[in-house]
């Protein structure tokens, strides 16, 4: 949720991204340009290691059942409040399940957290911001005004409403956080198109009577992708935060889901008797964070290397 | 311009709140604010239990639960139960130092009853047509039909007696309050705190208590905080005398000679599950009673709550009348996860076809630790459990929406209810019941002579033809008692603390 | 500098406006039936009790009357009263406003303090170990989430070391969630801090300063801060909203009397008359701000003031 | 002197020679990036004497502003350092000096001015206030003499009603009175060496003509030195009296103006005039740019074999890819590095 600003940074630096020559269109040229973007975000020490931890938490999701000793919800692995030990690596909670397991698990509600909040902010942001800059008229004005108030508040505010209406689930959090960082999206979308719209590729697009359908979706969007993919990594590790924040307060997902943010809210009860109840998940809420952080900080350096040093 | 100043004062007062211990202070820690000072208005137990120190009823509770008189020194019931006159002790003062007469009484009950915004518990006074003053001592409530729970009620704090000198107070509720009390209402830090003062004027006619007069303390302060491992702190450095202790800590607690646990004894509270049972899969009486042999109550009390909550057999709590675990136990199911499954594999469920169903309850006191246990021993039945723990009212609409939806998986909820008395059942149970539930025209027919009935040997006779309904028929699956709100840690400096029956915690005899 | 206020004064009450459009209609996406959900805690509330509640709360008129009977009485101050405790709603809001907003503002304090120096610091020694502890540091602050570090500091200076008294709403009892709330924003706040002391560093008239042979510090001093504080400036009014937003967290997890754990507990309850408030008063809360920092930022950039 | 004379007479002496008040011996400034370490200028020496006009010509990226502020003190470390060679000013190796003695030179007897008059003032503070501040530093007056003394340095740089404009900010001025304020804050403590880096690059072909009057008169009524930082051929020859022609941190060419633009002797230097429209005449046509020098500048990471300029050189031989060329010195006049000086025809017969 905080991570607001570091996203109006990437914004700033991905209007002028393109500036290298007259941008072409399409789709292949797309797929070039990442490749390039790709190994000069590589080139970053803190992308790289971004890069490994998210390569790491992906694994471990996918093989959550192969990797973790127990199910997630098996009551009596373990005696209750185990200290951590060669068995249990980070103890046993009170029902004396695994909290290791449990971690590891976590990672897959994790993943799709970050798949299913950025992916609904990413599309509604992005199409709002392309129609918004490609139509201008009264369509800009008032969907860029709209954003600007849903902007205006922070992330948790919009994140709560959404929670009130809808009920407090793990999906309901998820749709609620997707929600509230859309107009970052829709921003960062709407600058690059106004950049994009104004090349001399669209002109000559146009003059060819491609029609709009056309000229947004082969020639605006591949062109405004690249910054999203900062906006989008960046938003990543937020959407978990504040994912993690509205379970923590239970207004996510409820027991006995191995979500952190729920198992920290749960464990501190026991915080005298069993600090590592609450610790671990803590500890893989901010490495899974930092990640995401790292990498989407890299992608941007790579982007604008005006923020290289 | 009238609200900055306000709070300017409020901020002022919270910045001045965070003072050390003041001897004559009490101090009592909570998970929760009030809702409301003015008892029409809220039904939680966080504030029921303010209320108690600063009003009266007509009449109390002693330690074994029987109405005794309090304000009303005497009352006599006429006419078939019809009609119920109360006489008032004499000499009796309000905080504002106008005398308490039956001109209060009159007010507080039109008040209650009346058709503008009345009381949120309305329904419980009973069908009263009219409230009569006799003389300035003597009252007379008129009911239209008779009501065996009426005299109980009127010990309850939702008949808390106001001082109808707080029909001048335009806040009253929210910033005043006058009864007639042990503790005088002195502010309410809203979200922060309420500070009330010693009533110097109070005489004590009928609290269980062994203080004929007003508290030895200057002050009781209950004091709002969320975080459990914080209240243990604050107990432990002696900043807080009284403490609503963390369940995980009840043992460290009890083993500590600065601390006495205080276990609420006959608090009334009954912990059950009932089922939305007006659709597949629990409107088959199959299905409920495979949920109750399904589940090992015994062990999920003893791993969530260990020693500090007990087992419950009937649909009436332990202490209210009529309750006897020996005749439940011949009705309900006992732990037996085959038949369980035999009964599910009768309704085409298994290994295969899983049920698949929603279990809730309310947040707090572990709750949702108890639902992780159910559903984990559900899981072994092929009975698949997804909890959703909600606010208290959230989840009492959501079992009355249950009850009229004619699609969806199935529901059930850990639901708890307090009550002196079996008419609990009328309320829950006769058509169309709290939640539109569970209803057989035969335990309707059973609840209204239970109304109605006033001799008690015939009243159990009928009560315990109730239990045996609900019981076979798993309509409700009594568990463990109390349920919530049992539990205060008190430090040893402050001698003198009381639990009196249905949770009622009296201060007036320590002495701090 | 009369335009560039009119124009932000037009949007903040764009802002506000939209706010109670959305406020207003909020109860109508609400999935079941609101009013059932509201009066849930009367006994026996009967159909027609229910019925007449929405005629009260007016429900059952036409979406563009209840619009405007909504606003009628949130120009008269009237916000309602709460479902809980029959309560009204802007008094509870307002008694507790103070207390967000000071946590916030000491929070920022911190934040400031901590961001400024260690941001200002790892510019002007760009490239060197310490930029990279720092923004390492940093960046370590930023992923860390306010709820697990706020426990943390909880459990270890109140609970296990008692350096803190723990009852109450005191000045001492403000210290960890301001700290809570500083250092993580403190992340945020230096590493801004560093991107743009580097643009400025960078700008020609820091080199012209350092031609005019003038000493460093005077060079950092004057010239540096006063041109990077400007962009600053709007990052911390910006980040004044965040804490605002943050202080909703931090306040449940140290039972922080504000309306951030009012609205929490409003959530729960479904007390959609307060979370209405809750909502219109935050909203109110930020364009003020936001208007705030406005003005001082036209006050420090002499481009916007002599407009 | 006229011109025919220097190129009659190219190797003789000036008759009175004054004295070096700048002398730069051996100058290597570095540079570390991603891609290594870069020598942006690279054993660079000339000699700034009083009173002169000295022009550093080259196009961007060839080391002339790095030297200048190599002069000044004012690298950036990191990322750069000066790796060698000595700054001779007033007895004193400027390279050597810490930073409170540079403090003390810095705007008081070195004074700088930049190409963007725009950026190079402080958006944000009072013209007053960034006039007086090197004032007060240098000179020890208060705030109100400081003033004083800032509005007659206005008004020597003909700044109309320069009390009231004190006060103004750089953004109410227009780009060629903030050069002509940059120059009265860096004439305001009569230096004796004034560079002046590009200081009509970003400014319209008539104010940049004013601007360089503007220079011209100072010269003649302070006496100071003018390092003259350009890549303009044009301003080289309306203000230089000598040239020193810089490619790739190299100097390839020094000599006098003259001489320079009579028989250029290095490639380079043939291609900066020949990218001149009308000799004599800069500025007065705008974007006819003739005859440019393909390619660019090497980065300074990857710098060719042999001479750096080898491969954008009409006249590249073999030798010229594998052997670097030596600068020629001939003795303070008129040289160059080049394998193939002899092979360049004079310009003069193009032109005159």
């Amino acid at each position: 949720m905080q991570n607001r600003l570091e996203k109006a940074i990437a914004l700033a630096g991905a209007a002028h991204t393109p500036a290298a020559g007259v941008a072409p269109s399409g789709w292949a040229v797309l797929l070039r340009r990442m490749g390039r973007f790709w190994r000069s975000a590589m080139s970053n020490r803190g992308a790289r290691v971004g890069m490994v931890l998210v390569t790491v938490l992906v694994l471990v999701a996918f093989f959550a059942p192969w990797i973790a000793p127990y199910p997630p919800d098996e009551m009596g692995a373990g005696m209750s409040l185990l200290t951590p030990e060669m068995a249990y690596p980070f103890g046993t909670d009170e029902f004396g399940r695994d909290i290791f397991s449990r971690v590891i698990w976590g990672a897959r509600l994790t993943i799709q957290v970050g798949v299913i909040a950025v992916g609904i902010s990413l599309t509604v942001g992005t199409l709002t911001g392309l129609v918004a800059g490609y139509a201008g008229g009264w369509t800009e004005r008032i969907l860029m005004r709209l954003v600007d108030v849903v902007f205006s508040f922070t992330e948790t505010l919009i994140a709560l409403a959404a929670v009130a209406v809808l009920g407090p689930s793990l999906s309901n959090a998820m749709i609620a956080v997707g929600i509230a960082a859309i107009p970052f999206y829709a921003r960062v979308a709407y600058s690059v198109t106004l950049v994009e719209r104004n090349r001399a590729y669209f002109d000559a697009a146009y003059v060819q009577g491609a029609g709009h359908l056309r000229l947004i979706f082969l020639h605006l969007l591949p062109n405004i992708i690249p910054p999203l993919i900062v906006v989008a990594t960046l938003g990543v590790s937020s959407a978990v935060l504040a994912a993690a924040g509205l379970s923590f307060l239970g207004l996510g997902a409820q027991p006995p889901s191995p979500e952190w943010g729920a198992m920290l809210s749960a464990g501190r009860d026991y915080f005298n008797q069993a600090p590592w109840i609450m610790i671990y998940p803590g500890v893989a809420i901010m490495i899974t964070v930092l990640a995401f952080n790292l990498l989407g900080d890299g992608i941007r350096e790579a982007l604008d290397p005006r923020q290289t040093v | 311009m009238k609200y900055w100043g306000k709070t300017a004062l409020a901020a002022a007062l919270a910045i001045a709140a965070g003072g050390p211990a003041i001897a004559g202070d009490i101090i009592w820690a909570r998970d929760g604010d009030i809702d409301s000072l003015d008892p029409h208005r809220a039904t939680s137990t966080l504030s029921r239990q303010v209320w108690y120190q600063i009003y009266d009823s007509l009449l109390e509770f002693d330690d074994s639960g029987a109405p005794v008189p309090n304000l009303a020194k005497s009352w006599e019931i006429a006419q078939d139960g019809t009609l119920v006159t109360f006489v008032l002790n004499e000499g009796i003062t309000c905080h504002d130092g106008t005398p308490f007469n039956a001109d209060d009484v009159i007010w507080t009950a039109e008040r209650a009853l009346g058709e503008d915004n009345p009381s949120l518990t309305k329904s419980s006074w009973g069908d009263i047509g009219e409230v009569e003053k006799i003389d300035d001592l003597t009252v007379a409530f008129h009911l239209a039909t008779p009501f065996g729970a009426f005299v109980p009620f009127m010990a309850d704090q939702f008949t808390s007696m106001l001082c109808d000198s707080n029909a001048a107070a335009d806040d009253f509720g929210t910033g005043s309050a006058i009864g007639t009390g042990p503790w005088k209402f002195a502010s309410w830090t809203k979200g922060a705190e309420v500070v009330l003062e010693k009533n110097p004027d109070y005489v004590n006619y009928g609290r269980p208590i062994d203080n004929p007069g007003p508290p030895l303390a200057d002050r009781l302060i209950m004091r709002t905080m969320p975080e459990a491992q914080t209240r243990m702190a604050g107990l432990r450095t002696g900043e807080l005398q009284v403490i609503v202790p963390p369940i995980q800590e009840v043992k460290s607690l009890q083993d500590d000679p600065g601390v006495e646990v205080y276990v609420a004894q006959g608090t009334g509270q009954n912990m059950f599950l009932q089922f939305a049972v007006n659709r597949p899969p629990f409107d088959d009486k199959r299905a409920r009673q495979a949920v109750s042999h399904a589940i090992d109550k015994d062990l999920a009390i003893k791993v969530v709550y260990g020693d500090i909550v007990e087992r419950q057999y009937c649909p009436i709590s332990k202490g209210v009348f009529g309750n006897d675990p020996e005749f439940c136990k011949q009705y309900d199911q006992d732990y037996d996860p085959e038949k369980a499954k035999a009964l599910l594999a009768e309704l085409g469920y298994g290994p295969d076809k899983p049920m698949e169903v929603t279990l809730a309850t309310w947040t707090g006191d572990s709750r949702e630790r108890m639902l992780q246990m159910l559903q984990n021993q559900l899981k072994k039945v092929n009975i698949v459990a997804n909890i959703e723990v909600m606010d208290i009212g959230t989840l009492n609409a959501r079992d009355t929406q249950e009850n009229n939806k004619a699609e969806g998986p199935g529901y059930m909820d850990l639901m708890g209810w307090t009550w002196f008395d079996p008419d609990l059942l009328y309320l829950l149970w006769h058509s169309p019941g709290a939640y539109q539930g569970f209803q057989t025209p035969e335990l309707d027919k059973i609840l209204e002579d239970m109304r109605t009935t006033v001799d008690p040997d015939a009243r159990k006779e009928i009560v315990h033809a109730a239990f045996k309904i609900l019981l076979e028929e798993a309509g409700q699956v009594p568990i463990y008692t109390p349920g919530w709100s049992w539990l205060y840690a008190v430090s040893a400096d402050a001698p003198g603390f009381k639990i009196g029956p249905f949770n009622r915690a009296l201060f007036n005899a320590i002495d701090h | 500098m009369a335009s560039f206020l009119a124009q932000r004064l037009f949007a903040a009450l764009l802002t506000i406006l939209v706010t109670t459009v959305a406020v207003s209609m909020l109860i109508h996406l609400v999935p079941g039936d609101p009013v059932q959900i509201m009066y849930a805690q009367s006994q026996g509330t009967t159909p027609e009790q229910l019925e007449e509640v929405r005629a009260r709360l007016g429900l059952d008129q036409p979406l563009m009357v209840q619009y405007i009977q909504y606003m009628g009485r949130v120009l008269q101050g009237d916000l309602g009263r709460t479902i809980r405790g029959d309560q009204p709603v802007l008094e509870l809001l307002l008694a507790r406003l103070p207390n967000t907003l000071i946590l916030a503002t000491s929070a920022l304090v911190i934040a400031c303090a901590i961001g400024l120096v260690c941001g200002f610091v790892a510019a002007y020694r760009r490239g060197t170990w310490l930029d990279t502890l720092l923004m390492t540091s940093a960046i370590l602050g930023v992923s860390m989430p306010h709820f697990w570090l706020g426990l943390i500091l909880l459990f270890y200076f109140a609970v296990h070391l008692q350096w803190l008294p723990v009852a109450g709403s005191g000045a001492a009892n403000l210290v960890l969630p301001a700290v809570t709330l500083g250092v993580t924003n403190a992340a945020i706040i230096a590493r801004l801090t560093r991107s743009s002391m580097i643009d400025v560093f960078d700008q020609e008239f820091i080199r012209t300063a350092y031609a005019k042979g003038l000493p460093r510090a005077l060079v950092l001093y004057r010239h540096a801060l006063r041109a990077g504080l400007v962009p600053i400036v709007t990052m911390i009014g910006l980040q004044f909203t965040y804490m605002m937003g943050g202080a909703i967290v931090v306040e449940n997890v140290f039972g922080w009397n504000g309306v951030g754990r009012m609205a929490i507990q409003a959530i729960f309850q479904r007390d959609y008359p307060l979370i209405q408030g809750f909502i219109l008063m935050f909203a109110v809360v930020v364009v003020l701000v936001s208007v705030l920092m406005d003005l001082l930022y036209a006050w420090l950039d002499p481009r916007i003031r002599n407009r | 002197m006229s011109a025919t004379k220097s190129i009659e007479a190219p190797n003789d002496e000036p008759a009175t020679r004054p004295a070096p008040v700048l002398e730069v011996r051996d100058l290597c400034t570095e540079f570390r990036t991603k891609a290594g370490v870069g020598r942006a200028v690279d054993g660079v020496s000339f000699t700034l004497h009083e009173g002169e006009i000295l022009a550093i010509v080259g196009e961007s990226g060839s080391g002339k502003s790095v030297t200048s502020l190599s002069i000044m003190g004012l690298i950036p470390d990191p990322p750069g350092r000066i790796a060698g060679g000595s700054v001779t000013y007033g007895g004193r190796d400027l390279t050597r000096l810490d930073e409170k003695a540079l403090q003390k030179l810095r705007g008081n007897e070195i004074a700088m001015i930049f190409q963007e008059p725009m950026t190079s003032l402080n958006p944000v503070l009072s013209i007053g206030r960034q006039m007086t501040e090197g004032i007060r530093q240098h000179t020890g007056m208060s705030e109100a003499e400081a003033r004083k003394h800032a509005v007659e340095m206005m008004r020597r740089v003909s700044i109309p009603a320069p009390e009231k404009r004190l006060g103004e900010y750089p953004h109410q001025f227009s780009g060629g009175m903030l050069q002509r304020i940059m120059i009265a804050i860096a004439m305001s403590c009569s230096p004796r060496v004034l560079i002046a880096d590009e200081p009509t690059t970003a400014l319209d072909v008539t104010i940049q003509a004013q601007i360089l009057e503007l220079m011209r008169d100072l010269r003649a009524t302070t006496g100071a030195s003018i390092m003259l930082i350009t890549h303009d051929m044009g301003v080289v020859a309306e203000m230089a009296d000598r040239v020193v022609v810089m490619y790739a941190g190299r100097k390839v060419e020094e000599g006098r103006v003259e001489d320079i633009f009579a028989r250029p002797r290095h490639p380079y230097t043939r291609g900066l005039l020949a990218a001149l429209p009308v000799l004599g005449t800069a500025g007065e046509v705008g974007g006819t740019q003739l005859n440019e020098i393909p390619g660019v500048v090497p980065a300074l990471t990857d710098l060719p074999n042999g001479c750096r300029f080898s491969d954008r050189c009409a006249l590249s031989t073999d030798k010229c890819l594998a052997e670097d060329p030596p600068f020629a010195d001939r003795v303070g006049a008129h040289s160059a590095a080049c394998w193939h000086s002899d092979r360049l025809a004079p310009t003069m017969e193009a032109t005159s």
